[in-house]
């Protein structure tokens, strides 16, 4: 036996709530919805037993402004629901993005739009990096595809969330919080954090402070918007994040993220058994969206095969990278349905074929 | 022949159980007044011991609904025979 | 031999997902019996939210629309506001009811919609799989207060019946339990006077009832049905808890500026 | 080598404990692992089931539209599962609970009288760990012991519970 | 000779955008003088919601965070439970307070959060312009009630408190007006015990304040104040409408399961 | 005197309201918030006097539900709120589309994000096309410029809902709605209904019908999806609406919507005076987008000057219509701000000499 | 041609009905007309004011940052408007309410004593429409007729209200 | 001298109203139970017409302070001379 003392077998869910204890994390306000309920029930145990805070609250409205307040007060705090329970959390996530507060927000998205259903879809795509709240605000979206990746970008996002003051999303899906899979916490390299002189905790020795998106005079308005977009900007260059895999003479590139990301790579090994020069590129920021390693690639790429669980959402992404520079195809599958890694590898063969790359 | 009389009607009764309806809540089994009715000891394939009819003789149904009335998946029928007496 | 209790005609010919012993099948058979006694299956819209009922229309057979978590009574709301002779009543649970849906039900309750509520309470949220609900009892362990409910830090139950029951324009309210055949027979008469209370145009009604949920209690069927009378209905004592019905008159509300 | 199997049964059978611990023990002997349980709405009443995969290398999806190996501990699990097995893969039955057997011929059928063994062992509810332990034996996917091991991680050290399940396994491994 | 009645410290030196005679105006100066008089600047966190009182920040000069409109008690809850020993206050209108944010304040009312509501009941939408509020009297002409507030097509005058008061973890509410010296006294007496009820870690406290908004009303100033009397007080009637704080000792609440 | 009888002069917020009054609109929830609360207020008289159906609900969030309620008993239903208020209708929104309910919504967008202020904003651009709300749904996005096109496109508005049974919104902003200006709506041509065979009005005298977005089985979820992506196709395919202005000789193409676009009409005029060969082409649907005609004017135009009052959204559109074909300029006015025509024409200028288009 | 005019003062003075009964009239002379007023938190407690534009084609711009003519019906809306004016516009004064002059030489200046007309014919509030007359007069913009008609629009038929309004309109544009 | 006493002894005050952030509201005039305060004729900046203090020698300020209480701007300041009798 050669047991890893660090390797834990845990299920997504449960992953997110670790990571976010590890990461210092100390409070987390939420309500039930599936396909992320035991993040919730995971940290209402764990809380209780670190001194930290949960509160189930009345829904997810309160959620995501309690988790407000607290990072008001200068804590690292967390929410998570599911598409429906998100939608409803998009004023908070605009208030949080306006009064430039961290927050990390976990999306186990499900099939939609309406009730839809609690299986695993992409279908959330749009509204978590193009803000499904109003006003010109942007979340930091991370969209792992392992339970090990759950861990790590979840204490990274608290780490970007502060540096940049800005809310975080985990985006991920039905399946991966409903898996397990072992995982260390290991990986963690906490970043230094600027000190948090902007929170509210009494004006003890110290002038009195004011949070606030309302800005009156349009003027300053404007001012402050140009200052959340140049942020916005040092993001882009800073925190873009994918994998490459097998991309080094591959002729065609699949791009998809998170679940179908990890259903396309087994396509790929497939594929590139079969001989085809195939590789992935992995989105692991959604935004920023790792547009610039997309259009270098289109010099010796044919086709950008893009593969999402939904009816075509990071598409446009892709081709707002490739500026036309490359042809796209694109494979949806919204709904709920995870398609085998052999459907994926079967019609990558089929363009593969069809574009004359033999 | 008739154990029961109601107004003075001669009542006999029965029970019909779907089987495949049944969930083996055992609400009926409680609700019987007569405890006619009982938990089978095979499952249905939907994986429930479900609720069976015995009634004997000298034990007979009243029809008096109970039983279908406590029934969440509505899956008894009640018969009653009524004759004067 | 005569049928003298068979399946209710607008129960559809189907299983109902419900777990064994669950209350919402007990209801559900109720209100089917009931549009079949008042003959209104022609005027009746249901309106469940998610919640373990959110699949009533494929039981119920009447015009029913599925709502939002919280929202039922909203959607409510407007299909009568538009249809004001059809008989339109919700079907929650007491999450959606008593925690999400507040706003929309003390509103909607204080506008006196013309609406009937029938409010399932099972102190826990079924669908999810056993959290806490508002109405969880004190010490009640859930998946999400898994050291019992405690006062200072989750709050009391919510009594959301008695409050709603403050408002001028809530006209019948009262809690039952489908624990016992007694306890089932109340429950229909309540649901059936509560619709009468919409159809006279009275003002708001809701039928609170207590409901099994052995999977997320992790109890028997049976066991749950004691549970309600040893401990839930302590706390949430049963019978009429308003009823204005004698003193209401329709032309009275109309006149009342 | 990427090997998929699905435990099936009843709510109460510990279907899903009978994938989790065998994720565990192979997790233990450094395979890539995968387990996912089914969840949601619909299994509310029906059965439930899990997947697990192992593998030695990176598991791409942790579901399984063909599984290789199929635990089936209820009737409803035979008729779910018995067609999407892969063809050559192997069913195990718990007799106990099932009296028929699946009509393919191009699969291997293990019958394991699993509810009476465990009957036998003073308790209904082990009847999963016989199975396992006649899945693991017949398999091979992971050692005995390592099962065994998993089991004192799973039930945290309570003593009275890892011995009576860990007697069920071998019990089980025995058997076959 | 001594300067007996200055401007209050913790009152920024600028003059606050509120229309003349405004109820906002006068509690705002109130908490000031509170605030300076327990000593409690440095411990202080405000959150004023979207309405007239949004630019609270502006004038306090204590910690303050804004808060999306009904959500200020759920903000308050995030920092009074990061912050347990510091003082949060929220400063609500009745349109934030008992319409948009219902939910948000029935379940920090009945979780009994240790802050403080400050709720200022003007009968309208004030910032917005004058439309109806959950409060608005029957009959009281708005810009969204031309014909004035009807019973049955919007409902009665929502009496939040009287319903908060039913919830066993809300220790202190009072009713009092800022439309007399008297009442500005009372007013002011009433917010000091609600913060002391805070420090004292019994509950949930809350002051509703009736305060005129001669803009929306179409009134002087002084008419406002006599409305207040005539009218509005009558729907509202001043004073405690519960006081559990000698009942209720930190120790018994903790121990309560 | 030449008073025309039919011309009436009218504030922005109200013209909708008469509009919807004129297309059969019988229902209208909503709840106040500035620069919008004419809206509700003109309907709050209004629809009393035609015997419809005024609620000021009790949030934005219940006034949706409520607007869902009426659609499914068959009404023509309206809600209309400003930015922060959409963002918590996107639940509501994506139940809409999930059940295939028509309904208007309105945003007389404000500058956000959080609070933000009550000035003119077009930073609810993506929220509005690319669906705020979770899943693979989209709202038709109609963007009038001027108060007799908010009360053309309303009324139209409606009928399309009806037909496509979809959520419409109507996106414009502070400014349009609190501005007057002389309006007719004498240019209804209502358009054909198909029946309403899925309302739910009582049995009777048919069998009981389901209104629902709930689909738990994946397979059939997806099917859903796809059939909604189809009508999402003919929509673009029947919908789509813009105007071009001078474009015909144009080297350089200002692309403007709404209130931008007025603007920048100004600004086209005045450089055209100063005889620059510069147009405008404004869509008028947002979504779906007019990428056609963009893409076929590259082939003539140097220049694309994207002008939006926002950090920069419904460029991202134009960047897909174009597909690397022309260059793009962007300017952003974002917070509220309304430049002149004169500035925005400055800018052009300075573009238009710069690419050496003289 | 594009006219853009601001009317200004404080929110009991009427401005807001001088524009829009500015904008009424224009419109009905076929001119391309839009009227903005000031709304929002902003304005509580502080100076109202609204602007037309008229011109003969499309209006580009409902807003303007330096308008044509500016009607200032108290101090604050002095102080405001004055330097926003365009070189060569016209400054229309309440002189009842403004005893100051403005510093600027590029402007002309109109001194109404609006206030105490209106106070001589008997109402107070009809000092706005004391100063439209005044300010039609001036620009020709529009004709007295048509203005005094759309008196008849906007209230509604009512007599009593329409011949006093009507009455300081006439005596304000006499007056210049 | 002085008209008024509180406990023994004798009470002169006198308040300080700051016109520009006065805003008419007439609170003062209607609290002040000696009527010295007046709405003034001419408007402030603001285009509000304050009030104005306005004491004679018999008509004494008691600095009672339920003017400054009722002042919703905070405008007014409250002056006491306190002497021994
Ligand atoms: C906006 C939103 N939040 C959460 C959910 C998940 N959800 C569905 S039903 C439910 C609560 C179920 O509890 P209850 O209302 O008490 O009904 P029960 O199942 O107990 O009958 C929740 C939280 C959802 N569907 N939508
Ligand atoms: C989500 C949202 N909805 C609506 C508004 C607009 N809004 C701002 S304050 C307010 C209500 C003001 O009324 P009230 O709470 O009674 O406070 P008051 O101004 O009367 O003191 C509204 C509707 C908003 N800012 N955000
Ligand atoms: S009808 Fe009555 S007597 Fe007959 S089985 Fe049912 S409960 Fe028993
Ligand atoms: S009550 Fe119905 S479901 Fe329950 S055991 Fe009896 S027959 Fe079966
Ligand atoms: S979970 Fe509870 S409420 Fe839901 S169906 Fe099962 S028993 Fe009923
Ligand atoms: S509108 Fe009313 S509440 Fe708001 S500042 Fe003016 S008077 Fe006060
Ligand atoms: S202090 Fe008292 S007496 Fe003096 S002015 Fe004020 S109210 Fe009048
Ligand atoms: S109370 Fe204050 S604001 Fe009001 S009139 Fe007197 S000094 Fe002025
Ligand atoms: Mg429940
Ligand atoms: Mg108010």
């Amino acid at each position: 036996m050669t047991k890893n003392k660090n390797k834990k077998l845990m299920r997504g869910n449960a992953v997110v709530g670790e990571a976010a204890i590890k990461a210092g994390c100390t409070c987390y306000f939420g309500y039930p919805i599936t396909p992320q309920n035991q993040l919730p029930e995971y940290m209402s145990r764990r809380l209780v037993e670190v001194g930290g805070v949960f509160i189930q609250s009345e829904s997810e409205i309160s959620a995501i402004n309690m988790a407000l307040g607290a990072s008001v007060a200068g804590a690292r705090v967390m929410t998570s629901s599911s598409s429906p329970g998100i939608s409803l959390k998009q004023e908070g996530i605009s208030f949080l993005a306006g009064c430039e507060l961290p927050c990390v927000i976990v999306n186990m998205a499900r099939g939609g739009p309406g009730l839809g259903n609690i299986s695993p879809a992409q279908s959330d795509y749009f509204q978590a990096t193009r803000g499904g709240g109003h006003g010109d605000y942007r979340s930091l979206v991370y969209a792992p595809a392992s339970c090990q990746e759950l861990a790590d970008l979840t204490m990274e996002a608290f780490d970007v969330a502060d540096v940049y003051r800005n809310p975080v999303m985990i985006l991920a899906d039905g399946m991966i919080g409903q898996m397990m899979e072992p995982v260390t916490y290991d990986n963690y390299k906490p970043r230094e954090i600027p000190p948090k002189d902007y929170i509210l905790d009494g004006a003890k020795d110290r002038p009195s402070r004011i949070i606030k998106s309302l800005i009156l005079n349009p003027h300053e308005m404007e001012e402050f918007n140009w200052k959340l977009a140049r942020k916005y900007r040092i993001i882009e260059k800073n925190e873009t994040k994918y994998e490459e895999f097998m991309m080094d003479d591959a002729k065609v590139a699949v791009i998809a993220y998170g679940t179908a990301a990890r259903i396309a790579k087994g396509a790929v090994k497939r594929a590139r058994n079969d001989g085809m020069r195939v590789g992935l590129i992995r989105p692991i920021t959604l935004w920023p969206f790792p547009s610039e390693i997309i259009y270098r690639r289109a010099a010796s790429v044919g086709l950008f095969f893009v593969f999402e669980m939904s009816a075509g959402q990071m598409v446009e992404d892709v081709r707002l990278a490739l500026k036309g520079e490359s042809e796209i195809y694109f494979y949806g599958r919204p709904g709920g349905i995870v398609p085998t890694p052999v459907e994926v590898q079967r019609l990558i063969t089929r363009q593969y074929y069809q574009k004359g790359l033999i | 022949m008739f154990n029961y009389t109601i107004f003075g009607r001669a009542v006999k009764g029965k029970i019909v159980i779907a089987v495949e309806m049944c969930k083996g809540c055992l609400y009926c089994v409680e609700a019987c007044p007569k405890h006619l009715i009982t938990e089978a000891t095979r499952l249905n394939t939907k994986g429930y011991y479900p609720a069976e009819f015995n009634p004997s003789e000298d034990n007979e149904c009243t029809a008096c609904t109970l039983c279908a009335i406590s029934c969440p998946e509505a899956a008894i029928e009640v018969y009653r025979d009524e004759k004067q007496k | 031999m005569k049928k003298i209790y068979a399946r209710p005609k607008y129960l559809k010919p189907v299983s109902m997902h419900y777990c064994p012993g669950c209350g919402h099948s007990i209801v559900t058979k109720l209100i089917a019996e009931i549009i079949e006694e008042m003959s209104v299956a022609d005027i009746t819209i249901c309106v469940p939210p998610a919640g373990c009922a959110v699949l009533t229309y494929n039981y119920l057979d009447v015009d029913t629309t599925e709502s939002a978590h919280g929202r039922a009574i909203a959607v409510a709301t407007g299909i009568k506001r538009v249809l004001p002779d059809r008989l339109v009543f919700t079907y929650q649970g007491d999450g959606d009811l008593a925690a999400i849906g507040t706003a929309e039900t003390v509103h909607a309750a204080n506008r006196g919609e013309r609406i009937t509520t029938v409010f399932m309470n099972n102190a826990v949220y079924g669908m999810t799989g056993g959290q806490m609900a508002p109405t969880t009892i004190l010490g009640q362990k859930t998946t999400t207060s898994p050291f019992g409910r405690d006062l200072v830090r989750e709050g009391a139950p919510l009594k959301i019946s008695e409050m709603l029951a403050v408002l001028p324009s809530t006209v019948y309210i009262e809690r039952t339990a489908v624990n016992s055949v007694a306890g089932i027979k109340a429950t229909k008469k309540a649901i059936k006077k509560a619709f009468k209370v919409q159809q006279d145009d009275l003002g708001f009604s809701l039928v609170e009832v207590l409901s099994p949920c052995p999977t997320n209690w992790k109890m028997t069927p049976l066991a749950s049905c004691r549970w309600i009378d040893e401990v839930m209905a302590k706390e949430y004592p049963l019978g009429v808890i308003k009823d204005t019905t004698r003193q209401t008159h329709k032309k009275e509300a109309a006149d009342a500026d | 080598m990427l090997i998929k199997t699905v435990f099936s049964g009843f709510g109460g059978q510990g279907v899903l404990m009978m994938g989790y611990a065998f994720a565990v023990a192979a997790m233990w002997e450094d395979r890539e692992v995968t387990y996912l349980p089914s969840y949601g709405a619909e299994v509310r009443g029906g059965t439930a089931n899990c997947t697990v995969a192992i593998s030695d290398e990176e598991i791409a999806s942790p579901i399984s539209s063909s599984p290789d190996f199929a635990v089936v501990m209820n009737k409803p699990s035979l008729y779910a599962f018995q067609n999407k097995l892969q063809s050559g893969g192997v069913l195990f039955i718990n007799a106990t609970m099932i009296d028929e057997a699946p009509v393919r011929k191009d699969i291997q059928v293990v019958n394991v009288d699993a509810g009476k063994i465990a009957e036998q062992l003073g308790d209904m509810r082990t009847a999963n760990m016989v199975m396992l332990g006649a899945f693991v034996r017949k398999t091979k996917l992971i050692t005995l012991d390592n099962l065994v091991l998993s089991l004192e991680e799973i039930f945290d050290g309570k003593k009275k519970i890892i011995e009576m399940n860990a007697g069920a396994l071998r019990n089980g491994y025995d058997i076959l």
